[in-house]
C-alpha cells in the first residue's frame, strides 16, 4: 500500500509523464522533457529508492512525446512563436472634470431640419413588423382629447341611453352605433364598460362577435356621480 | 447637515439647467419629505432674490423647480452661449425619435445606422429620451426635459402633431423630401 | 449702474460655462478699465464665497475668470449635468493622450484597444482633442478647451508636467502599468 508522500511523481510538474491515456491532448512543444526527467531523477535519488515501473513509464511517455514532436517537425510545423508582446504603457486614471453649467443654443428649427434629413433615409428602410406592433394604434391617438373629457362624455351618453331605453329597458349596441366608425364603436364600448362597472347597465352578448344587448338598470337616476 | 443638503440642491439646479421635480431633488440631497425639500429649495430661491443676482430659481405650476437667468438679463449675454445642445448626429436621431415616438429602438437603428446605439445612450444620459422595455426590445420616446427645452407639448401624440404642423407650415411635409443618398447611414457623429 | 454691470457680469459667467477674459467681460458689461472689471468680478466671487454656495468663481493664473461647481460637490450631481458626460473609458483615453501628447493615433489604439477609435471621435467632437494628419496616420493632442477645463498651461510640455501632478504620478514612473486586459477593451464609451 502506498502512502501519499510516495506518489510524488503523480504531482505537478511530473503528472504529465504518467497520464498516458490523455497524452494526445498535450501540446508536445509545451513539455520540456529534459527538465522534467532531470527533476524526477533528482527526486528519486533524494529518496534513495528507485521505482523502475515509475522510471519505465516516464521513459515510455518521453518516447511518445519525442515521436509527436518529430512528426510535427516532419510536417514542417515550426514550434509556436511566442505571442507578440502587447504594448505596455501607463494608462492614467480617468480625469475628474470640473462641472460648469453652460447654456446651449440648439433651436427647434435645427430639430426640424434634422427631421427632414432623417425622413429621407427613413424612406429607404422598409417598416418592420416590430414597429407596427409597438406603435400606438391610431384609434387611441384620436381618442386623446376624448379621454380627457371622458366623465362628461359618459354622463351625456348615459342620458341618451335613458331616453332611448325607458320603454323596453333593453337596447342594441349595433342599433345605437348606427353608421358610427371603429373609433366611435371603441368609445361607446369603453363608456358602456364604465357604466356596467357602476351597475347602471348590464351587458349581454349571446353570440361571439354578435350584437351586444344593453340592459338598463336602476332607471330613475340620471347622473353618473 | 441642512447646509450640505442646501449645497447639493443648489448644485443640482445649477448643473442640470432644466426643471427638476421634487423627487429628483430629494434623491440627490437624500431627503424624502416633500415639504422639507420644498423648504430647502425655497430658502435658496430667497437667497438669490435678496442678493439681486441675475440668476433666479422659479417654482413652476407643476411643482418643479428650475434655475435660470432672468429674461431681461439673458438677452444681453446670449452671444456668449454658442454651444449646441447636441452634435448633428445625435440631434438627428433625437429629431427622428420625437417625430415617430413611441418607436422601437430597432427601427431607429435601421434608419439611423449602428452609431445610433451610441446616440440613444447619450440622449438617455442627458434625459432627453426615455425607454420602456417590451420583452427584448426597447420602445423610445422623448421626455419632459426634451419638451421643456424646445417648448413643445408634453403629450407625445400632441407633440408629434405639433412637429408635423410646423413642418407642413414650412411647406416641407414629410412626403415631399427627396430620396436620400447612402451617406446618411455612414455619418460619423 | 454698478448693480447692472454686476448682474451682466454674473450672467456672462453663468451662461458661458468657460473661462472668460477681462476684455470679453468688459465688452458685455460695457466697461474698459481692467481694474474696474476685475473689481466687479471679485465682488461677485466674494458674495458666492460668503453665501456658502456650491458654485464658485475662480480667477485663473492667466487672469481669466470662470464659474464652476466646487469639486467636492461635483461628484454628487455629475449625472444631472446638461452636457454629454464622458464615461470612464473615454476619460482614460483622454488622460492617456494628454500625458503622452503629441501621440500617434495608432499608439493610442494599441494601448487602449479598438474601442478607442470611438473615444477619439467623441473627444474630438467635444473639442477636447485635435489631430494633425501626417500621411496616413494621425497625431493627437489636447486642445485649449481641455487645458481650460483643468486650469492647465497651454504649452504641451508644461501641461504634461502639471497633469502628472494632478494624476499624482510622482514615484510611479511611466512604465509601471501593464497593457490593458480584455475587460478594459470592452468598456463602453
Amino acid at each position: 500500500m502506498t502512502t501519499p508522500q510516495d506518489t510524488y511523481w503523480l504531482k505537478q510538474p511530473y503528472a504529465v509523464l504518467f497520464d498516458i491515456l490523455h497524452l494526445h491532448r498535450v501540446k508536445p512543444w509545451d513539455v520540456h522533457l529534459e527538465d522534467l526527467l532531470t527533476g524526477l531523477m533528482k527526486e528519486m535519488r533524494g529518496r534513495g529508492y528507485i521505482d523502475f515501473s515509475v522510471s519505465g513509464t516516464a521513459l515510455l511517455t518521453s518516447a511518445i512525446l519525442l515521436r509527436m514532436k518529430s512528426e510535427l517537425l516532419l510536417k514542417m510545423e515550426e514550434p509556436p512563436r511566442p505571442p507578440p508582446e502587447k504594448p505596455t504603457d501607463y494608462v492614467p486614471p480617468p480625469l475628474a472634470f470640473p462641472i460648469r453649467y453652460q447654456s446651449t443654443t440648439t433651436s427647434l428649427e435645427e430639430v426640424l431640419k434634422g427631421i427632414l434629413e432623417v425622413l429621407k433615409a427613413e424612406k429607404l428602410v422598409p417598416v418592420g413588423t416590430s414597429q407596427l406592433v409597438t406603435r400606438t394604434p391610431a384609434v387611441f391617438e384620436q381618442a386623446d382629447d376624448w379621454l380627457v373629457k371622458i366623465e362628461e362624455e359618459i354622463k351625456a351618453f348615459y342620458g341618451q341611453l335613458l331616453k332611448a331605453g325607458t320603454r323596453t329597458g333593453r337596447l342594441s349596441f349595433l342599433k345605437l352605433l348606427a353608421d358610427g366608425d371603429a373609433v366611435q364603436a371603441v368609445r361607446m364600448f369603453i363608456m358602456l364598460l364604465f357604466l356596467a362597472f357602476e351597475g347602471k347597465v348590464g351587458l349581454n352578448q349571446l353570440e361571439e362577435f354578435g350584437d351586444i344587448e344593453i340592459e338598463m338598470k336602476n332607471v330613475g337616476s340620471t347622473t353618473t356621480d | 447637515m441642512a447646509g450640505l443638503q442646501q449645497q447639493l440642491c443648489e448644485a443640482a439646479l445649477y448643473v442640470s439647467g432644466r426643471p427638476l421635480d421634487v423627487k429628483t431633488i430629494g434623491s440627490v440631497i437624500g431627503a424624502r419629505s416633500e415639504e422639507k425639500i420644498k423648504g430647502i429649495v425655497r430658502s435658496i430661491k430667497e437667497r438669490y432674490e435678496k442678493s439681486e443676482s441675475p440668476i433666479q430659481i422659479l417654482e413652476l405650476p407643476d411643482g418643479r423647480f428650475v434655475m435660470q437667468l432672468k429674461p431681461e438679463v439673458a438677452k444681453h449675454v446670449r452671444k456668449l452661449s454658442n454651444r449646441p445642445l447636441l452634435t448633428p448626429g445625435p440631434l438627428r436621431t433625437l429629431s427622428f425619435i420625437a417625430l415617430r415616438q413611441p418607436i422601437p429602438q430597432s427601427r431607429v437603428i435601421a434608419v439611423r445606422g449602428k452609431l445610433a446605439y451610441q446616440h440613444v445612450k447619450q440622449l438617455k444620459e442627458m434625459d432627453l429620451i426615455s425607454y420602456e422595455k417590451l420583452g427584448r426590445s426597447k420602445t423610445l420616446r422623448t421626455t419632459v426635459t426634451f419638451a421643456d427645452y424646445f417648448n413643445l407639448n408634453h403629450d407625445p401624440a400632441l407633440m408629434r402633431k405639433e412637429l408635423k404642423n410646423i413642418l407642413d407650415l414650412q411647406g416641407q411635409g414629410p412626403t415631399v423630401a427627396p430620396a436620400p443618398g447612402p451617406s446618411d447611414h455612414e455619418e460619423q457623429s
